[in-house]
């Protein structure tokens, strides 16, 4: 676990699709790769069941960073979900950016069922980019911190 | 608000090492509607299911959250159990501490405080929980075999037999498939087409089976039980009904340089040809590419030899519409290609062969009869060098081949050194090898004979170099027992290349949305307990499709996938997942967005009555079709007013998640 | 444009629609509001002209379920909106006589309508029949449509921050942008429902309103012709549509051209995709903040 | 393993960048070395050696200075071991351990006249500077 000075940890939201990122996470698991406890998995069928307000919501109530993980382009379960989640992702994390909030926060990776020790350096990455940018204060209160 | 009860496993000390059991189960305890949490050793097992039976039954629960191994290992089995005691399967949440909390955290004291929170979240989700039924769909009682080897072949004979009708689609004019090119099998030495003919036979005579060859499956819809398939069956030019098979056509073609792919391309055969004769279909086809009459219009004459009025030069692909309630795939592999491995020379000389020209080379319906030629000169070879692994355990950080073991070289090899030594004694044979794999019944012995019996010469070592000099073939190679380099002057070299999936896989694998690994084999649903299925419901696999392998193992997985074929197609309807989408028609738009990213067409608007506070109209509205749905959720997120939701994963189940997660 | 409430007249009195749905003369030259007129007498009312800057589009998701047909007028803009609304099966065509008005761009006390000085052209997406004169065929915009939305993505991220942190927190909920917009047609938005779990009709904590333009934007994403609307009826000058023009921007980009409201593909960006799109890593590799 | 040849081990590695774990012990690089014959030591044994810790035993051998440098064995290795990365390693290492050879940047240059070429410069530079 990252800890700051203050003792801060980040917060990590992980949306994981059950065929593929879901079952690598688990695999990771078996293979007993480390990532930080920071990180907290949500299973969800696929990743375009990720609707943008869920984000946002965990934005709102203190996360500090959103993952979301599918399969890879063209092994999605259900054939094309990761396509149009892909696209919604995008452009969330797009708007997002154009309000000033930090690229960092948002990401989106395929992991395979194969790629345990993919999901493993992912969250690591993703932990330490997060743990970089600090406490997200921008998604909680945009109007009143002048 | 409903009554929870919850239950954290020890799983032995996969669990109880990193967390602190007893305090997670402790915590739970002041969670609203926790009104039972424990602990135990291992809540699989039949004294855990029981334990959790009676505390459903005592605290009257509504739902239980058992924090335990991945959901993906034990769900089904903890919804049976509360399923038993009384309870809806679908008011069971599983919290995930093994995988992803105890064995990937090394602090006792983080891995609790993690542990808490994930069945904080797992019990927020099931307050929102609501009971689900699931719903029955129709099983089609017909199997699609894709791929018409021998793993084809023994799947289709075994489901046939049980019952059911099954379709072989084979891309090539015949089934068959790899092991028709084999001339001898290993460990036992019998001829491949004796043991191989006879079934392919019996697949043509049996009523429940239906070949189509020369044809390959272009487009797959439905799901489990309920496949639709499109198979374009290409154009052969020929009537298949009529064509006898007599051969006369291919004795009057004219043009006579089409590469016999059947063997090996190491000889020519006319454009009109039947691959082999034993061929099942026995029925000619004509290369578009070859024939003298599809491209110039001129010719004919196979249509005027033909005495069964046979020859269609106006034929054109057909498009066969098909219903079937699971599919296998048995497309086999290929040999690689050993060009790429410049300092073998395969590309630049004629006399390094692959093993499996060898094979044609050797075989008496081959392309010189059967007596061994080297195809250069077509002398009798006199120093014969076969080189193993050739593009098999290769790094995957070089660009010599493959990262696996090919699995069956090191048999065939020692069955080609064997078979050579024992029809030329006079020819010396040399092996290089790596290591010498032979794990099966009586394959180690059938090696040893090689060597004891046969004086075949095993070197231990690697070959750096294949040049030519005159007419011979300079091997130079590592002998690593005698610690010195070798030089053999040889006559012909074979490499026993590696194997890889047919490249029809990578397409057939994206149309199934079956999982396939990096090196296009397909993935099995689990690598020790489900190995002839794949993840993806209703798709079953069967031969070198998954994995490299012999004769043997092919045919028993064959078998093995039959059966699970035999299993499914046994059962008239299949329960269907109820965790599917639901359109609230009072938040409808009928704004037709939803219906868009359906990817299986599971949603239809139909104008309707609705009815609700202070709402009486008829309105355009969604309507999803249970059976059809498979609960991606795609459609949840397009719809902009929140009328479509997920069964199972609600918006508001999984809000609640988010929840208990930040806060 | 005499020549409008004529043709209106006239078909109201051979019974071709039942009503008109227009704009009134309100108190002063700039006032002039959506209204719907079902006699002569009430026609006396009516008006056309440089202050008609109201897209009537929304109406007619309500108006198409009265009985007989209705007559909209629709500048160029308005019948982008229309037509999505057509592919959304949300208005039916039948129900509707649409006369095409030319436009020389829109006015209010302040000038220029900002939608009119980024105008998107002057083609009429759907009609029945279209009264102009030359000079409405003309372009009006002088500004590129994507300018303001350029200068902004030329900013970095934490000048951004402070430009949107100073312009949504002037915002008030009055949800004016929402009853507005033709594309927020919902019969129960996510903020009026109390099961969305985002459900609320006044921001409690500061990210409340960020996360109401945020969703709404998002909504509306690929459906939005960016007729501006929004930022005209915004009472606190919120320049709302800068949002929606960068998913626009974005959507053209990574996407292909895209307007929403023109042709017949029901399909939007969102409800679409192809298998080589850029992965959503793009956005990290893009722009200067 | 004494704490020198763990050490020698280790910087060998390191200027490698082999590993000497990922062998398979297929024999290719030998099979394919052209000086083979000459070096008392073989490429598939240097990778052997190295993992042992015999890597004195190396240093001490003309085999090191007898690799042609020629790639084969880099190119061909299957499993991205790259014996002559080790063997050049190994050069290296020897020279930098000839501590009498060592020369400050000034030493060199003192010894150069106009007459020297650029290119001698550099070698004597790369040589006794390590």
């Amino acid at each position: 676990m990252s800890v700051s000075n203050t003792g801060w940890t980040p917060k990590i939201v992980a949306f994981c699709c059950n065929w593929c990122s879901y079952a690598g996470a688990d695999l990771a698991g078996s293979g007993r790769m480390q990532y930080p406890a920071d990180v907290k998995i949500i299973r969800v069928p696929c990743s375009c069941r990720v609707n943008p307000l869920f984000i946002l919501r965990a934005f709102e109530r203190g996360a500090d960073g959103v993952i979301i993980c599918g399969c890879h382009p063209g092994d999605c379960h259900y054939t094309s979900g990761n396509y149009y989640a892909r696209r919604r992702m995008t452009m969330l994390f797009s708007l997002l950016d154009y309000l000033g909030i930090e690229r960092g926060r948002t990401r989106v990776e395929w992991v395979s069922a194969a790629e345990g020790a993919k999901f493993a350096k992912t969250m690591n990455e993703f932990v330490e980019t997060v743990y970089t940018l600090g406490e997200n204060r921008k998604l909680r209160d945009i109007r009143c911190r002048k | 608000m409903p009554k929870i009860g919850v239950f954290v496993c020890w799983c032995g000390s996969n669990i109880a090492g990193t967390v602190d059991v007893e305090a997670v189960s402790e915590a739970m305890k002041t969670v609203p509607g926790v009104v039972f949490s424990t602990n135990y050793q291992y809540m699989c097992s039949a004294a855990g299911q029981k334990m959790i039976a009676d505390a459903i039954h005592e605290y009257h629960l509504d739902g239980i959250v058992v924090a335990s191994c991945s959901p993906r290992m034990h769900e089904n089995t903890f919804r049976k159990t509360a399923q038993a005691a009384g309870l809806n399967p679908y008011m069971v949440e599983i919290a995930n501490i093994r995988e992803q909390c105890s064995w990937i955290h090394k602090d006792k004291e983080e891995g609790t405080r993690k542990a808490i929170v994930l069945a904080k979240a797992a019990v927020a989700k099931l307050l929102h929980n609501q009971p689900l039924q699931a719903g029955t769909s129709a099983v089609t009682k017909r199997c699609l075999v894709i791929g018409g080897g021998i793993a084809g072949i023994q799947t289709a004979l075994d489901v046939a037999n049980a019952g059911y009708e099954v379709d072989i689609v084979e891309q090539r004019p015949t089934i068959g498939g790899r092991m028709a090119q084999l001339d001898k099998t290993f460990p036992t030495l019998d001829c491949s087409a004796c043991i191989l003919t006879p079934k392919m036979v019996e697949a043509a005579q049996n009523e429940k089976i239906r070949i189509i060859s020369y044809a390959k499956v272009e487009k797959v819809e439905g799901f489990v039980g309920n496949f639709r398939a499109t198979i374009r069956k290409k154009a052969r030019f020929i009537d298949e009904n009529k064509c006898t098979g007599c051969s006369l056509c291919m004795q009057k073609c004219p043009s006579k340089k089409g590469r016999d792919e059947f063997n090996m391309e190491m000889n020519n055969r006319p454009a009109i040809y039947i691959p082999f004769a034993q061929a099942i279909p026995n029925v000619a086809v004509i290369d578009p590419e070859q024939c003298i009459k599809l491209k110039s219009g001129k010719c004919g004459l196979c249509e005027k030899v033909c005495s069964a009025g046979a020859i269609n030069y106006q034929q054109k692909d057909e498009l066969l519409e098909r219903e079937y309630g699971a599919i296998v795939v048995a497309t086999g592999f290929r040999p690689m290609d050993p060009s790429p491995l410049n300092e073998l020379g395969y590309a630049e000389n004629k006399d390094v062969i692959t093993s499996l020209e060898l094979e044609r080379l050797m075989n008496a319906a081959g392309p010189t009869k059967g007596t061994l030629l080297r195809p250069s000169d077509l002398k009798h070879p006199r120093e014969i060098v076969f080189i193993q692994c050739v593009g098999s355990r290769c790094d995957e950080n070089t660009n010599r081949g493959k990262p696996y073991c090919s699995k069956i070289c090191c048999m065939y090899t020692a069955k080609h050194a064997m078979l050579i030594r024992d029809k030329y004694p006079d020819t010396n044979v040399h092996v290089f090898y790596i290591d010498v794999r032979t794990p099966g019944k009586n394959f180690d012995e059938f090696y040893r004979r090689a060597v004891e019996q046969y004086g075949v010469d095993y070197i231990k070592g690697m070959v750096g170099k294949v040049a030519r000099e005159g007419d011979k073939l300079m091997v130079r190679g590592s002998d690593l027992i005698n610690n010195r380099q070798v030089e053999i002057a040889a006559d012909l070299v074979v490499l026993a290349t590696a194997i890889e999936p047919d490249p029809s896989a990578r397409s057939i694998g994206t149309m199934l949305t079956a999982s396939m690994d990096t090196n296009d084999f397909f993935t099995e649903a689990h690598a020790k307990l489900r190995p002839v299925e794949s993840p993806t419901a209703g798709i079953f696999l069967s031969g070198v499709a998954q994995g490299p392998k012999d004769v043997p193992e092919t045919v028993a997985q064959a078998s093995a996938a039959a059966s699970k074929v035999i299993g499914l197609l046994a059962k008239d309807h299949l329960v269907t997942n109820p965790c599917v989408a639901l359109s609230d028609e009072l938040l409808c738009n009928g704004c037709s967005q939803c219906e868009k990213v359906c990817p299986y067409g599971a949603i239809t608007y139909e104008n309707r009555e609705v009815r609700g506070p202070g709402v009486r109209e008829v309105r355009r509205v969604a309507r999803v079709n249970p059976a059809v749905c498979q609960g991606c959720g795609a459609c949840t997120v397009t719809c902009p007013s929140g009328a479509m939701d997920l069964k199972g994963f609600t918006n508001q189940q999984i809000m609640a998640e988010v929840d208990a997660i930040c806060l | 444009m005499k020549k409008i409430k004529a043709r209106a007249l006239s078909l109201l009195a051979d019974g071709t629609v039942k009503r008109v749905l227009g704009w009134e003369r309100g108190e002063d030259a700039f006032d002039c509001s959506p209204a719907l007129f079902e006699n002569e007498a009430e026609m006396e009312r009516f008006v056309y002209g440089t202050c008609a800057g109201a897209n009537l589009s929304k109406y007619c998701v309500k108006m198409g379920k009265a009985e007989g047909k209705t007559l909209v007028i629709l500048k160029p803009c308005d019948t982008l909106s229309f037509r999505q609304l057509l592919h959304e099966h949300r208005v039916e065509r039948d129900a509707f006589y649409i006369i095409g008005a030319g436009c020389t761009g829109m006015m209010d006390e302040n000038g220029l309508l900002a939608k009119c000085a980024a105008c998107k052209g002057k083609e009429f997406a759907v009609y029945d029949e279209i009264i102009d004169t030359e000079e409405c065929r003309l372009p009006t915009g002088t500004e590129k449509r994507m300018e303001q939305v350029e200068k902004l993505e030329n900013m970095t991220a934490q000048e951004r921050f402070a430009f949107w942190q100073g312009e949504l927190s002037r915002c008030i909920r009055c949800n004016a942008c929402r009853n507005v917009c033709p594309a927020c047609t919902c019969i129960k938005c996510v903020f009026d429902n109390p099961g969305s779990g985002v459900q609320s009709k006044a921001p409690v904590t500061d990210f409340e309103e960020n996360m109401f333009h945020i969703i709404r934007a998002y909504h509306v994403a690929g459906r939005c012709t960016d007729c501006g609307e929004c930022s005209r009826v915004c009472p606190q000058g919120i320049p709302l549509h800068l949002i929606n023009r960068k998913l626009i921007k974005d959507m053209n980009e990574l996407y292909g051209d895209y307007q929403a409201g023109l042709g017949d593909n029901e399909r939007t960006p969102l409800t679409s995709f192809t298998k080589e799109d850029a992965e959503p890593g793009i956005i990290h590799e893009r722009g200067n903040g | 393993m004494d704490q020198n040849t763990r050490f020698l081990t280790e910087t060998v590695l390191r200027i490698s960048g082999v590993d000497p774990r990922k062998c398979m012990k297929c024999g290719k690089c030998s099979g394919t070395c052209p000086n083979y014959d000459a070096m008392e030591y073989h490429p598939h044994q240097f990778v052997s050696m190295v993992e042992n810790g015999l890597i004195e035993q190396l240093m001490n051998s003309n085999a090191v200075y007898l690799c042609l440098g020629c790639m084969a064995c880099v190119e061909r290795c299957p499993r991205h071991v790259a014996p002559g990365k080790l063997v050049g390693a190994l050069a290296q290492l020897k020279l930098r351990k000839q501590d009498g050879n060592h020369k400050g940047g000034n030493d060199i240059a003192a010894m150069a006249d106009e007459k020297v070429p650029q290119q001698l410069l550099m070698a004597a530079m790369r040589k006794y500077r390590k």
